[in-house]
Protein backbone atom coordinates (compact mmCIF):
# COMPACT_ATOMS: atom_id res chain seq x y z
CA UNK A 1 0.00 0.00 0.00
CA UNK A 2 1.38 3.54 -0.79
CA UNK A 3 0.50 6.30 1.77
CA UNK A 4 1.73 9.95 1.44
CA UNK A 5 2.45 11.17 5.16
CA UNK A 6 2.66 14.33 5.93
CA UNK A 7 4.39 16.51 9.19
CA UNK A 8 3.53 19.38 10.19
CA UNK A 9 5.13 21.95 13.28
CA UNK A 10 7.77 20.47 15.72
CA UNK A 11 7.49 16.77 13.81
CA UNK A 12 8.13 18.41 10.27
CA UNK A 13 11.36 20.21 12.14
CA UNK A 14 12.66 17.41 13.37
CA UNK A 15 12.21 15.02 10.31
CA UNK A 16 13.08 17.60 7.82
CA UNK A 17 10.56 17.14 5.70
CA UNK A 18 7.14 18.34 5.21
CA UNK A 19 5.95 14.71 3.34
CA UNK A 20 7.59 11.62 1.85
CA UNK A 21 5.83 8.76 0.09
CA UNK A 22 5.70 5.41 2.09
CA UNK A 23 5.05 1.58 0.95
CA UNK A 24 3.52 0.24 3.90
CA UNK A 25 2.10 -2.69 5.21
CA UNK A 26 1.28 -1.28 8.10
CA UNK A 27 -2.39 -2.71 9.25
CA UNK A 28 -2.91 0.36 11.71
CA UNK A 29 -1.18 3.86 12.57
CA UNK A 30 0.49 2.59 15.28
CA UNK A 31 2.13 -0.17 13.59
CA UNK A 32 3.15 2.54 10.94
CA UNK A 33 4.45 4.60 14.03
CA UNK A 34 7.00 1.73 14.25
CA UNK A 35 8.11 1.35 10.46
CA UNK A 36 8.65 5.02 10.10
CA UNK A 37 10.80 5.23 13.79
CA UNK A 38 12.71 2.75 12.44
CA UNK A 39 13.68 5.05 9.70
CA UNK A 40 16.48 6.84 11.22
CA UNK A 41 17.35 8.85 14.23
CA UNK A 42 15.48 11.85 12.72
CA UNK A 43 12.00 9.96 12.80
CA UNK A 44 12.52 8.52 16.18
CA UNK A 45 13.05 11.61 17.86
CA UNK A 46 10.12 12.88 16.28
CA UNK A 47 7.78 10.09 17.51
CA UNK A 48 9.82 9.97 20.67
CA UNK A 49 7.07 10.96 23.12
CA UNK A 50 3.42 9.56 21.00
CA UNK A 51 1.34 11.53 24.09
CA UNK A 52 2.22 15.06 22.38
CA UNK A 53 1.76 13.60 18.32
CA UNK A 54 -2.13 13.22 16.82
CA UNK A 55 -2.74 12.11 13.39
CA UNK A 56 -5.33 12.49 10.94
CA UNK A 57 -5.94 10.59 7.75
CA UNK A 58 -7.50 11.15 4.97
CA UNK A 59 -7.95 14.80 6.87
CA UNK A 60 -10.36 13.42 9.83
CA UNK A 61 -8.45 13.33 13.29
CA UNK A 62 -7.96 9.59 14.34
CA UNK A 63 -6.45 7.72 16.99
CA UNK A 64 -3.43 5.67 16.87
CA UNK A 65 -5.02 1.98 16.61
CA UNK A 66 -6.95 3.48 13.68
CA UNK A 67 -6.59 0.67 10.86
CA UNK A 68 -5.36 2.42 7.65
CA UNK A 69 -6.86 0.47 4.80
CA UNK A 70 -7.96 1.96 2.24
CA UNK A 71 -6.25 5.37 3.24
CA UNK A 72 -4.46 7.52 1.25
CA UNK A 73 -3.17 10.49 3.32
CA UNK A 74 -1.52 10.45 6.78
CA UNK A 75 -0.71 13.54 8.79
CA UNK A 76 1.13 13.60 11.67
CA UNK A 77 1.58 16.93 13.78
CA UNK A 78 1.43 18.02 17.76
CA UNK A 79 -1.87 19.53 19.72
CA UNK A 80 -3.54 21.87 17.85
CA UNK A 81 -3.07 25.76 18.71
CA UNK A 82 -5.36 27.50 16.51
CA UNK A 83 -7.61 30.30 17.41
CA UNK B 1 -22.40 30.41 6.71
CA UNK B 2 -19.02 31.32 5.30
CA UNK B 3 -15.65 29.60 6.23
CA UNK B 4 -12.20 31.43 4.83
CA UNK B 5 -8.43 30.82 5.96
CA UNK B 6 -6.27 33.36 4.13
CA UNK B 7 -2.60 34.56 4.44
CA UNK B 8 -3.58 38.52 4.10
CA UNK B 9 -5.04 40.34 7.16
CA UNK B 10 -8.52 40.98 7.18
CA UNK B 11 -10.83 43.83 8.31
CA UNK B 12 -12.81 43.16 11.60
CA UNK B 13 -14.63 45.68 11.56
CA UNK B 14 -15.48 45.83 8.19
CA UNK B 15 -16.17 42.29 8.24
CA UNK B 16 -18.26 42.43 11.50
CA UNK B 17 -20.40 45.33 10.19
CA UNK B 18 -21.40 43.39 6.93
CA UNK B 19 -21.60 40.15 8.86
CA UNK B 20 -24.31 42.25 11.22
CA UNK B 21 -26.08 43.69 8.64
CA UNK B 22 -26.44 40.39 6.82
CA UNK B 23 -27.80 39.08 10.15
CA UNK B 24 -30.28 41.61 10.83
CA UNK B 25 -31.65 41.09 6.98
CA UNK B 26 -32.23 37.29 7.89
CA UNK B 27 -34.12 38.49 11.33
CA UNK B 28 -31.46 37.94 14.04
CA UNK B 29 -31.85 39.61 16.73
CA UNK B 30 -28.34 38.90 18.22
CA UNK B 31 -25.09 39.06 16.71
CA UNK B 32 -21.68 37.70 18.75
CA UNK B 33 -18.40 38.77 17.41
CA UNK B 34 -14.76 37.29 18.67
CA UNK B 35 -11.12 38.03 17.57
CA UNK B 36 -8.15 36.97 18.67
CA UNK B 37 -4.97 39.35 18.47
CA UNK B 38 -1.14 38.23 18.61
CA UNK B 39 -0.32 39.30 21.83
CA UNK B 40 2.96 40.38 22.77
CA UNK B 41 4.79 38.48 25.42
CA UNK B 42 4.60 39.65 29.13
CA UNK B 43 7.89 41.73 29.30
CA UNK B 44 7.83 42.43 25.45
CA UNK B 45 10.30 40.67 22.91
CA UNK B 46 8.29 38.72 20.48
CA UNK B 47 9.00 39.69 17.26
CA UNK B 48 6.19 37.23 15.00
CA UNK B 49 4.00 35.06 15.47
CA UNK B 50 3.43 32.21 12.46
CA UNK B 51 0.70 30.00 12.06
CA UNK B 52 1.35 26.69 10.39
CA UNK B 53 -1.87 24.63 8.99
CA UNK B 54 -2.53 22.18 6.79
CA UNK B 55 -4.32 23.02 3.66
CA UNK B 56 -7.76 21.34 2.67
CA UNK B 57 -7.85 19.74 6.15
CA UNK B 58 -8.19 23.37 8.02
CA UNK B 59 -10.90 24.28 5.53
CA UNK B 60 -12.93 20.68 6.25
CA UNK B 61 -12.67 21.35 9.82
CA UNK B 62 -13.84 24.87 10.09
CA UNK B 63 -16.68 23.84 7.45
CA UNK B 64 -16.98 20.62 9.70
CA UNK B 65 -16.97 22.58 13.42
CA UNK B 66 -19.24 25.92 11.67
CA UNK B 67 -22.26 22.52 10.33
CA UNK B 68 -22.09 21.53 14.04
CA UNK B 69 -22.64 24.66 15.48
CA UNK B 70 -25.39 24.92 12.79
CA UNK B 71 -27.04 21.92 13.67
CA UNK B 72 -26.75 22.59 17.65
CA UNK B 73 -28.21 25.97 17.31
CA UNK B 74 -30.49 27.92 15.30
CA UNK B 75 -28.61 29.94 13.72
CA UNK B 76 -28.82 32.91 11.18
CA UNK B 77 -25.32 33.17 9.79
CA UNK B 78 -22.09 32.16 11.39
CA UNK B 79 -18.51 32.92 10.11
CA UNK B 80 -15.27 32.16 10.61
CA UNK B 81 -12.49 33.40 9.26
CA UNK B 82 -8.27 32.44 10.02
CA UNK B 83 -5.19 33.54 8.67
CA UNK B 84 -1.96 31.77 8.38
CA UNK B 85 1.83 32.86 8.11
CA UNK B 86 3.66 35.07 9.64
CA UNK B 87 1.84 38.42 11.37
CA UNK B 88 3.20 41.03 14.43
CA UNK B 89 2.11 41.52 18.20
CA UNK B 90 -0.92 43.57 17.89
CA UNK B 91 -1.92 41.87 14.24
CA UNK B 92 -5.62 40.28 14.08
CA UNK B 93 -5.29 36.59 13.64
CA UNK B 94 -8.65 35.61 13.14
CA UNK B 95 -12.49 36.42 14.22
CA UNK B 96 -15.84 34.10 14.65
CA UNK B 97 -18.90 35.61 14.16
CA UNK B 98 -22.67 34.26 14.76
CA UNK B 99 -26.07 35.47 15.03
CA UNK B 100 -29.38 34.14 15.93
CA UNK B 101 -32.98 35.36 17.02
CA UNK B 102 -32.13 35.61 20.94
CA UNK B 103 -28.58 36.11 22.83
CA UNK B 104 -28.11 33.02 24.35
CA UNK B 105 -27.67 30.96 21.04
CA UNK B 106 -25.78 33.61 19.73
CA UNK B 107 -22.93 33.47 22.54
CA UNK B 108 -23.07 29.36 22.68
CA UNK B 109 -22.64 29.27 19.15
CA UNK B 110 -19.41 31.48 19.31
CA UNK B 111 -18.07 29.74 22.53
CA UNK B 112 -18.41 26.80 21.08
CA UNK B 113 -16.95 27.69 17.61
CA UNK B 114 -14.21 29.18 19.26
CA UNK B 115 -13.51 25.77 21.78
CA UNK B 116 -12.94 23.49 18.61
CA UNK B 117 -10.88 25.63 16.89
CA UNK B 118 -8.40 25.70 19.32
CA UNK B 119 -8.28 22.15 19.95
CA UNK B 120 -9.58 20.45 16.57
CA UNK B 121 -8.59 22.48 13.85
CA UNK B 122 -5.15 21.95 12.14
CA UNK B 123 -3.30 25.41 13.61
CA UNK B 124 -0.15 25.58 14.94
CA UNK B 125 1.64 28.94 16.28
CA UNK B 126 5.66 29.21 16.19
CA UNK B 127 6.61 32.80 18.26
CA UNK B 128 9.77 34.08 17.04
CA UNK B 129 11.32 36.41 19.61
CA UNK B 130 14.83 37.47 21.41
CA UNK B 131 16.76 34.96 18.82
CA UNK B 132 14.92 32.13 19.61
CA UNK B 133 11.63 30.16 18.12
CA UNK B 134 9.28 28.16 19.92
CA UNK B 135 6.50 26.50 19.33
CA UNK B 136 3.61 27.41 21.11
CA UNK B 137 2.20 24.62 23.45
CA UNK B 138 -1.51 23.43 23.86
CA UNK B 139 -3.20 24.92 26.91
CA UNK B 140 -4.65 21.98 29.27
CA UNK B 141 -7.30 24.66 29.87
CA UNK B 142 -8.44 24.36 25.82
CA UNK B 143 -8.80 20.91 26.17
CA UNK B 144 -10.63 21.08 28.98
CA UNK B 145 -12.84 23.76 27.61
CA UNK B 146 -14.53 20.98 25.33
CA UNK B 147 -15.94 18.37 27.43
CA UNK B 148 -18.75 20.75 28.14
CA UNK B 149 -19.94 20.41 24.86
CA UNK B 150 -19.78 16.52 25.18
CA UNK B 151 -17.50 14.49 23.05
CA UNK B 152 -20.29 14.32 19.68
CA UNK B 153 -18.05 16.24 17.54
CA UNK B 154 -14.69 15.45 17.80
CA UNK B 155 -13.43 12.77 19.53
CA UNK B 156 -10.80 13.17 22.29
CA UNK B 157 -7.46 11.91 20.46
CA UNK B 158 -5.36 9.51 22.74
CA UNK B 159 -2.26 10.61 24.43
CA UNK B 160 -1.82 12.80 27.53
CA UNK B 161 -2.85 16.16 28.12
CA UNK B 162 -1.86 18.07 24.77
CA UNK B 163 1.27 19.65 26.58
CA UNK B 164 3.81 19.47 23.25
CA UNK C 1 -13.78 52.16 29.40
CA UNK C 2 -16.85 53.63 28.21
CA UNK C 3 -20.33 53.70 28.57
CA UNK C 4 -22.58 56.22 25.98
CA UNK C 5 -26.61 56.47 26.29
CA UNK C 6 -27.64 57.77 22.76
CA UNK C 7 -30.56 58.60 20.46
CA UNK C 8 -29.10 58.93 17.48
CA UNK C 9 -28.05 55.55 15.43
CA UNK C 10 -24.57 54.28 15.44
CA UNK C 11 -21.91 52.79 13.43
CA UNK C 12 -21.44 49.18 15.27
CA UNK C 13 -18.47 48.22 12.49
CA UNK C 14 -16.82 51.34 13.39
CA UNK C 15 -17.21 50.74 17.14
CA UNK C 16 -16.26 46.87 16.93
CA UNK C 17 -12.98 48.17 14.80
CA UNK C 18 -11.98 51.49 16.88
CA UNK C 19 -12.32 48.84 20.18
CA UNK C 20 -10.59 46.24 18.72
CA UNK C 21 -7.49 48.22 17.78
CA UNK C 22 -7.65 49.97 21.17
CA UNK C 23 -7.73 46.38 22.90
CA UNK C 24 -4.86 45.80 20.79
CA UNK C 25 -2.82 48.01 22.09
CA UNK C 26 -3.62 47.47 25.63
CA UNK C 27 -2.24 44.06 25.14
CA UNK C 28 -5.50 42.28 24.71
CA UNK C 29 -5.63 38.53 23.02
CA UNK C 30 -9.25 38.26 22.76
CA UNK C 31 -12.27 40.90 22.02
CA UNK C 32 -15.93 40.02 22.05
CA UNK C 33 -18.46 41.96 20.79
CA UNK C 34 -22.39 42.07 20.75
CA UNK C 35 -24.63 43.85 18.94
CA UNK C 36 -28.72 43.72 19.42
CA UNK C 37 -30.89 44.41 16.64
CA UNK C 38 -34.51 45.51 16.33
CA UNK C 39 -36.55 41.78 14.84
CA UNK C 40 -39.72 42.44 12.89
CA UNK C 41 -42.43 39.95 14.20
CA UNK C 42 -42.57 36.48 13.36
CA UNK C 43 -45.20 37.11 10.52
CA UNK C 44 -43.82 41.02 9.89
CA UNK C 45 -45.85 43.94 10.79
CA UNK C 46 -43.59 45.65 13.12
CA UNK C 47 -43.47 49.76 12.71
CA UNK C 48 -41.53 51.15 15.30
CA UNK C 49 -39.44 49.84 18.38
CA UNK C 50 -39.55 52.65 20.76
CA UNK C 51 -37.08 52.35 23.93
CA UNK C 52 -37.89 54.89 26.72
CA UNK C 53 -34.83 55.26 29.52
CA UNK C 54 -34.71 57.07 32.86
CA UNK C 55 -31.79 59.83 31.83
CA UNK C 56 -29.61 59.58 34.76
CA UNK C 57 -30.14 56.81 36.36
CA UNK C 58 -29.37 54.65 33.01
CA UNK C 59 -25.91 56.19 32.82
CA UNK C 60 -25.27 55.82 36.37
CA UNK C 61 -26.22 51.89 36.27
CA UNK C 62 -24.35 50.96 32.99
CA UNK C 63 -21.77 52.97 34.92
CA UNK C 64 -22.32 50.23 37.40
CA UNK C 65 -23.01 47.12 35.46
CA UNK C 66 -19.33 48.07 33.52
CA UNK C 67 -17.55 48.56 37.05
CA UNK C 68 -18.61 45.09 38.67
CA UNK C 69 -17.31 43.51 35.22
CA UNK C 70 -14.02 45.08 35.45
CA UNK C 71 -13.73 43.89 39.13
CA UNK C 72 -14.85 40.38 38.57
CA UNK C 73 -12.83 39.89 35.13
CA UNK C 74 -9.33 41.26 33.98
CA UNK C 75 -10.49 43.31 31.76
CA UNK C 76 -8.09 45.55 28.62
CA UNK C 77 -10.87 47.42 27.62
CA UNK C 78 -15.07 47.23 28.01
CA UNK C 79 -17.59 49.26 25.95
CA UNK C 80 -21.47 49.89 26.37
CA UNK C 81 -23.35 51.51 23.83
CA UNK C 82 -27.11 51.93 24.36
CA UNK C 83 -29.52 53.93 22.28
CA UNK C 84 -33.00 55.21 23.16
CA UNK C 85 -35.94 56.75 20.51
CA UNK C 86 -37.77 55.30 17.67
CA UNK C 87 -36.20 52.53 15.81
CA UNK C 88 -37.52 50.85 12.60
CA UNK C 89 -36.92 46.67 12.42
CA UNK C 90 -33.34 45.73 11.52
CA UNK C 91 -31.74 49.09 13.44
CA UNK C 92 -28.56 48.19 15.75
CA UNK C 93 -30.06 49.20 19.36
CA UNK C 94 -26.85 48.48 21.65
CA UNK C 95 -23.81 47.12 21.60
CA UNK C 96 -20.76 45.71 24.24
CA UNK C 97 -17.55 44.89 23.43
CA UNK C 98 -14.65 43.53 26.06
CA UNK C 99 -11.31 42.75 25.97
CA UNK C 100 -9.08 40.62 27.97
CA UNK C 101 -6.13 38.70 27.70
CA UNK C 102 -7.93 35.25 26.81
CA UNK C 103 -11.09 34.07 25.69
CA UNK C 104 -12.67 32.70 28.97
CA UNK C 105 -12.69 36.46 30.56
CA UNK C 106 -13.84 38.41 27.24
CA UNK C 107 -17.03 36.00 26.48
CA UNK C 108 -17.56 36.04 30.46
CA UNK C 109 -17.72 39.79 30.74
CA UNK C 110 -20.03 40.11 27.80
CA UNK C 111 -22.29 37.85 28.85
CA UNK C 112 -22.45 39.39 32.34
CA UNK C 113 -22.78 42.76 30.72
CA UNK C 114 -25.91 41.68 28.76
CA UNK C 115 -27.65 39.93 31.29
CA UNK C 116 -27.56 42.48 33.50
CA UNK C 117 -28.44 45.72 31.19
CA UNK C 118 -31.46 43.56 29.78
CA UNK C 119 -33.44 43.17 33.55
CA UNK C 120 -31.40 45.90 35.70
CA UNK C 121 -31.27 48.61 33.25
CA UNK C 122 -33.78 51.37 33.09
CA UNK C 123 -34.41 50.90 29.50
CA UNK C 124 -38.40 49.94 28.23
CA UNK C 125 -39.62 48.90 24.80
CA UNK C 126 -42.53 49.76 23.29
CA UNK C 127 -43.19 47.82 20.15
CA UNK C 128 -46.14 49.54 17.19
CA UNK C 129 -47.21 47.62 14.38
CA UNK C 130 -50.62 47.35 12.69
CA UNK C 131 -52.36 50.08 14.67
CA UNK C 132 -51.57 48.82 17.91
CA UNK C 133 -48.70 49.82 20.66
CA UNK C 134 -47.42 47.35 23.06
CA UNK C 135 -44.63 47.17 25.78
CA UNK C 136 -42.32 44.26 25.62
CA UNK C 137 -43.22 41.95 28.91
CA UNK C 138 -39.88 41.22 30.80
CA UNK C 139 -38.56 38.08 29.73
CA UNK C 140 -38.84 34.82 32.55
CA UNK C 141 -35.26 33.75 30.74
CA UNK C 142 -33.99 37.10 31.40
CA UNK C 143 -34.72 37.13 35.09
CA UNK C 144 -33.35 33.65 35.22
CA UNK C 145 -30.22 34.37 33.64
CA UNK C 146 -29.04 36.85 36.09
CA UNK C 147 -28.74 33.91 39.27
CA UNK C 148 -25.75 32.95 37.21
CA UNK C 149 -23.64 35.44 38.75
CA UNK C 150 -24.72 35.64 42.09
CA UNK C 151 -26.62 38.65 43.84
CA UNK C 152 -23.78 40.89 44.42
CA UNK C 153 -24.24 43.34 41.55
CA UNK C 154 -27.88 43.71 41.70
CA UNK C 155 -30.72 42.70 44.32
CA UNK C 156 -33.56 41.16 43.22
CA UNK C 157 -36.57 43.58 43.05
CA UNK C 158 -39.81 41.97 44.95
CA UNK C 159 -42.55 41.13 43.11
CA UNK C 160 -43.26 38.30 40.77
CA UNK C 161 -41.04 37.49 38.02
CA UNK C 162 -40.70 40.21 35.45
CA UNK C 163 -43.58 40.02 33.75
CA UNK C 164 -45.48 43.21 33.23
CA UNK D 1 -41.03 66.26 53.42
CA UNK D 2 -40.79 66.96 49.58
CA UNK D 3 -40.37 64.36 47.12
CA UNK D 4 -40.13 64.20 42.77
CA UNK D 5 -41.47 60.93 41.89
CA UNK D 6 -41.28 59.97 38.20
CA UNK D 7 -43.01 57.79 36.06
CA UNK D 8 -41.63 55.81 33.20
CA UNK D 9 -43.45 53.33 30.72
CA UNK D 10 -46.78 52.13 31.07
CA UNK D 11 -46.84 53.81 34.53
CA UNK D 12 -46.13 56.85 33.01
CA UNK D 13 -48.66 56.28 30.41
CA UNK D 14 -51.08 55.34 33.38
CA UNK D 15 -50.74 57.87 35.49
CA UNK D 16 -50.39 60.31 31.94
CA UNK D 17 -47.99 61.96 33.85
CA UNK D 18 -44.05 61.89 33.63
CA UNK D 19 -43.68 63.59 37.21
CA UNK D 20 -45.35 65.45 40.12
CA UNK D 21 -43.90 66.98 43.21
CA UNK D 22 -45.45 65.11 46.29
CA UNK D 23 -45.34 66.29 49.76
CA UNK D 24 -45.39 62.89 52.46
CA UNK D 25 -44.46 61.87 55.48
CA UNK D 26 -44.36 58.54 54.38
CA UNK D 27 -41.67 56.45 55.86
CA UNK D 28 -40.88 53.68 53.34
CA UNK D 29 -41.73 53.26 49.22
CA UNK D 30 -44.67 51.20 50.42
CA UNK D 31 -46.87 53.88 52.74
CA UNK D 32 -45.79 55.75 49.61
CA UNK D 33 -47.59 54.32 47.58
CA UNK D 34 -50.57 53.88 49.13
CA UNK D 35 -50.99 57.62 49.57
CA UNK D 36 -50.44 57.55 45.76
CA UNK D 37 -53.06 55.50 45.19
CA UNK D 38 -55.50 57.33 47.18
CA UNK D 39 -55.22 60.29 44.60
CA UNK D 40 -57.80 58.64 42.30
CA UNK D 41 -58.47 56.44 39.85
CA UNK D 42 -55.16 56.91 37.27
CA UNK D 43 -52.82 56.48 40.31
CA UNK D 44 -54.70 53.77 41.29
CA UNK D 45 -54.86 51.90 38.29
CA UNK D 46 -51.04 52.62 37.74
CA UNK D 47 -50.39 50.79 41.25
CA UNK D 48 -52.99 47.62 41.04
CA UNK D 49 -50.22 45.29 40.60
CA UNK D 50 -47.13 45.90 42.36
CA UNK D 51 -45.51 42.44 41.10
CA UNK D 52 -45.23 44.24 38.30
CA UNK D 53 -43.69 47.86 39.84
CA UNK D 54 -39.99 48.72 40.33
CA UNK D 55 -38.69 51.55 42.11
CA UNK D 56 -35.54 53.30 42.38
CA UNK D 57 -34.74 55.85 44.97
CA UNK D 58 -32.30 58.35 43.78
CA UNK D 59 -31.49 56.64 40.94
CA UNK D 60 -30.53 52.95 42.85
CA UNK D 61 -32.54 50.53 42.45
CA UNK D 62 -34.89 49.58 45.69
CA UNK D 63 -37.28 47.74 47.51
CA UNK D 64 -41.00 48.68 48.13
CA UNK D 65 -39.66 48.45 52.15
CA UNK D 66 -36.91 50.55 51.66
CA UNK D 67 -37.23 53.91 53.63
CA UNK D 68 -37.65 57.32 52.43
CA UNK D 69 -35.19 59.14 54.72
CA UNK D 70 -33.10 61.63 53.01
CA UNK D 71 -34.67 60.61 49.38
CA UNK D 72 -35.45 63.19 46.89
CA UNK D 73 -36.21 61.65 43.49
CA UNK D 74 -38.52 58.27 43.95
CA UNK D 75 -39.21 56.68 40.31
CA UNK D 76 -41.42 53.53 39.89
CA UNK D 77 -41.32 51.73 36.69
CA UNK D 78 -42.38 48.35 35.48
CA UNK D 79 -39.29 45.28 35.08
CA UNK D 80 -36.59 46.67 32.79
CA UNK D 81 -36.24 45.33 29.22
CA UNK D 82 -33.18 46.82 27.84
CA UNK D 83 -30.15 44.97 25.63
Amino acid sequence: MKLTVLYFAWLRERIAEPREEVETEAATVGALVEELRARGPRHAAAFADMGAVRVALDQDLATMDAPLAGVREVAFFPPMTGG
Amino acid sequence: MAVRVEHAPFDYGREAAAFERAAARAGAGAVVTFCGIVRDRPGGGLDCMEIEHYPGMTERALAGIEAEARHRWALSAALIVHRYGPMAPGETIMMVATAAPHRADAFQAAEFLMDYLKSRAPFWKKETGAGQAQWVAARDEDEAALSRWGDKAAPRPEGDAGKS
